[in-house]
């Protein structure tokens, strides 16, 4: 297996112990921990260079507008995008797909018009285009999933025809672990009017992405899901939409001049970004796609593959324990759902974390696919580059525990 | 007993197995509804009241086995009780939840004694995050008897 | 003078040189440097608790949690709101004007509606407002100054009538320092239909905020402009007005349930709230308000207005120097904006920073109040808890150099 | 001299103070408009051409004195210049912008020597978050050359 335990020595929270027990952090899918080298670049930036960026003539502004433009430059190349200026930063995935939502539907999306989702995105990838299908008349399809809880396209061309503008896909599931039909549908989508969007939260941390091959329109992710800070993420577009794509903020930054009844916009990507960025923030999110890119993104993936396989392995010898998700590891993530019995994942959830392993319990923003379940509620661990096979092990014992803690035989 | 096996004692998870008094009520009563909004467990109450005594509970719900067996104690608890009578369980409840944890929690003459199989729950109070499932169903019965007064 | 140099070893940045010349900052209005408290605090979330927020059932989110709420409400008090629930974290004061004028603007506004606004607004309190009006058919309508460069009110009952739905004011302009007209607005807005709503993205960081007793309906500010993380603001409002107002941006966690067309919001302020938080941030939010607090928000307002009074006292020593400001530091703050001879405020700007002194130059994102004072650009010093009166005498040698080099005779 | 008087020497203040061939032209001509977004420095640009040859010039802008000397200085030196000429000059400037430090500034040999006023520039290189203020009337002109080239 590839072995990445040296890294383990650059999260600082693994230390940490509860009643005695090692932290086993199988949480990763909701936020990922932060290696020093990222820690420690914002809080440089706070005592070195802190300045508002833009705009500022004297050096020490120079220098952070420098380290935010470098910060966009690294983020942009890390997902592959022919020029930085695609890169709009934003607050996290939410407000990136907001973005679009508000930004590029609801100018363009008439009565009767259809915006395709299908039916594993996340509560993010879901509640804007509601959202602005109130406001436009629009019509929310979905696409459900096969047996082995991919999405399934057999009825495609069924459901995309002309009355499609939009559509919206997660490169990975959240709960599932599933790798979203990104190829298929952007290739539904070539020739006609719809554009696709990507929801690339679960994507873009746990596989090389790059964006040219990719052929999306638009591609949302979050820092803090890939070893950088919270309260910043990224909207990388193709440029022709984001020039079509209006401000869904105004505000200072994002100008280029203000009358008293009318302003004209700054160019992409500054029109994106109103008022002060996230600055330290970029800052961390550049040392967090180096640190990823230093890594290697193969290797990064390889390295869950392997663990999520060794998981699946050991999850499949532990009774009654059912996987919400794909068997084989190719084309999914170590997003793990599952549960156990009649045990209640919330149950589940308290009893691992009194063995110090933290995952988490609930309908992982994603209720319309708990209802398509037909589970209330799911137990998930998922994985990331600082996770171990002895982890693993420590997971399915304590599962057992669960077993014997709730009387099942 | 570890504060494991402390909190899923064979009680709760009889509850939680069997939950009693599950339905609805036919007839004039009062119903509340209760959500916890950070786990998603969902409870609901009929109540059939005569003057200021409860006479049939109902309970639906889905959730953890905290929740959901608090809320099967809890109907088994209050049937046949007056207002005040459970108004004063709901406070004997509360405290029990917060009682420190220093506190022996076997004691017999602590607050919450009279709560019966109730007792059982304290088990909870070593796990802070859980203490709003086994508060649930309280909760929705605060809502549903100050309707059922309201009516009186 | 209130003697806070103590403080000026709690700033790290304080301590840079450039060319062998102590920094001295006086560009707060822009951003303001950090206390290592806050910086530590925002590392030490990541080191100790990071963990997303919410829905967790495990030990460390559930600290990460408290963290983050705790902080809600040390941010909460800190401007007197009666419950910690009336303040929503946003990107910041922009994100949090925004916010109001899509979630509450666009929904009630109509043709004919009025929009009250100053001359002296910052891009952030005009660009939204003029969006809302666009799509909504209102007008926007704006008082002006006096010749103190104060709002001038004598039109105000010319101007307020039934149309105005909406007065949005500055609490602080940043470019005059001129304190807006909040008591009257809200006195004129009072028994009327109109809200009103305060960008205090200059006031809160400088003076004590009661909410309670100022008597708008919304406040918004930001934490990078008070010792605080950049990537985090808030919008705190009156409960009532939270309730009316929708949610601009849809996601998770700020549901309480998703169904396949149609969804239904959490509670306030967590429907305001999509999408993973700003975590780290709002811990550092918290930490900002508590180094605030124990200097006591009083004793900021003397130091500024004592540091104020003798800056402008220096720089009327300086031939050909233009403040534009009130002169009284009564209902003023310490931005002070200037021009000196035929000097562009850039080449003003470029001559400090070679003596080590960064201040800003240009039209500070207030271009209609530049219109209408006529003037292309302006130098701006600004001031904060850790700057001296040795600093502005600095400044004062800075610019006379500035005069030298110039030819000014 | 210090980096400040090397960056504001006598001849730019000049050219900041009395602008050359401002104003607009009459008659046929090419104009071209520059914005500095970060700054907000403004450049306007009007050439008067016949054949390949630049025969009058009229500047319009506003700025900062290194953005409008830049301008004047540049607006005197292409003047009766053909395009070949101009685009030389161009090239020039950008190469003397962006010699490094270390260079000897004043080398009559080094590139950009036939630069004559614009020479005077040459201490922007120390202050580089001012370079784009001496290089935005020069896209301007780049602008301006490509729409008489395509008129021609
Ligand atoms: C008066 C005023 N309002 C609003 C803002 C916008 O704040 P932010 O850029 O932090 O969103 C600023 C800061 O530039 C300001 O000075
Ligand atoms: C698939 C998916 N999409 C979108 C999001 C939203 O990301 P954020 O909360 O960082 O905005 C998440 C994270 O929860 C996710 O897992």
């Amino acid at each position: 297996m590839t072995d990445l335990s040296a890294l383990r020595s650059d999260f600082p929270i693994l230390k940490r112990t509860f009643d005695g027990r090692e932290l086993v952090y199988l949480d990763s899918a909701a936020t990922t921990q932060k290696p020093v080298q990222v820690i420690e670049a914002v809080d440089a930036y706070y005592r070195e260079k802190n300045a508002n960026v833009h705009r500022g003539t004297y050096r020490l502004s120079a220098e952070a507008t420098d380290a935010f433009e470098q910060a966009r430059a690294k983020v942009a190349s890390f997902i592959g995008s022919p020029k930085s200026e695609q890169l709009v930063f934003t607050r996290g995935a939410t407000t990136a797909l907001n973005f679009v939502a508000y930004g590029w539907g609801l100018h363009r999306l008439r009565e009767g018009d259809r915006i395709l989702l299908t039916v594993m995105e996340h509560h993010s990838n879901i509640v804007p285009w509601q959202m602005v299908a109130k406001l436009t008349g629009a019509e929310l399809v979905y696409l459900g999933l096969d047996d082995d809880y991919r999405v399934d396209l057999t009825e495609l061309d069924r459901v995309f025809d002309e009355r499609v503008k939009i559509v919206a896909v997660s490169g990975m599931s959240n709960v599932t672990g599933a790798r979203g039909p990104v190829a298929e549908l952007v290739a539904a989508a070539d020739g006609t009017n719809a554009i696709v969007v990507v929801d690339g939260a679960q994507l873009v941390p746990h596989d090389r992405v790059d964006v040219a091959s990719m052929g999306a329109d638009f591609l949302a992710f979050s820092a803090h899901k890939m070893l950088g800070p919270t309260g910043i993420g990224a909207l990388w577009g193709k440029e022709e939409r984001l020039e079509e794509m209006e401000p869904t903020e105004g505000g200072g930054e994002m100008i280029s001049d203000v009358g008293l009844t009318e302003s004209r916009w700054a160019p992409v990507p500054h029109k994106f970004e109103a008022g002060t960025p996230p600055i330290a923030q970029a800052v961390g999110f550049g040392a967090a796609v180096d640190y990823l890119d230093k890594i290697g993104m193969d290797t990064v993936r390889d390295h869950e593959r392997e663990l999520t396989a060794y998981a699946l392995e050991r999850l499949a010898e532990i009774p009654d324990l059912r996987v919400y998700g794909p068997r084989d590891v190719e084309g999914r993530g170590g997003a793990v759902s599952f549960e156990l019995g009649d045990i209640h994942a919330h149950d589940i959830a308290t009893i691992l974390d009194d063995h110090g392993i933290a995952v988490r319990a609930g309908h992982h923003c994603a209720k319309p696919l708990m209802r398509h379940l037909h589970v209330p509620a799911t137990a998930r661990a998922s994985f990331y580059i600082y996770n171990t096979p002895a982890e693993v092990d420590r997971l399915a014992e304590a599962l057992l525990d669960a077993r014997r803690v709730f009387g099942l035989a | 007993m570890s504060p494991l096996d402390e909190l899923y004692r064979e009680v709760i998870l009889d509850h939680y197995r069997n939950p009693r008094h599950r339905g609805s009520l036919n007839g004039p009563h009062v119903h509340a509804e209760g959500l916890n909004p950070s786990c998603g467990d969902e409870f609901a109450l009929d109540l059939s009241v005569e003057g200021d005594t409860i006479t049939d509970v109902a309970i639906q719900g889905q959730g953890c086995s905290i929740s959901q067996a608090s809320g099967s104690m809890m109907a088994d608890a209050i049937v046949g009780r007056n207002f005040d009578e459970v108004e004063d369980m709901i406070r004997k409840f509360r405290l029990m939840m917060t009682i420190d944890e220093g506190d022996n929690p076997v004691d017999p003459e602590r607050p919450g004694a009279v709560l019966g199989d109730l007792e059982a729950l304290q088990g909870v109070r070593k796990f802070p995050v859980r203490i709003k499932c086994a508060d649930l169903a309280w909760t929705t019965l605060t809502d549903a008897l100050a309707k059922a007064r309201a009516n009186a």
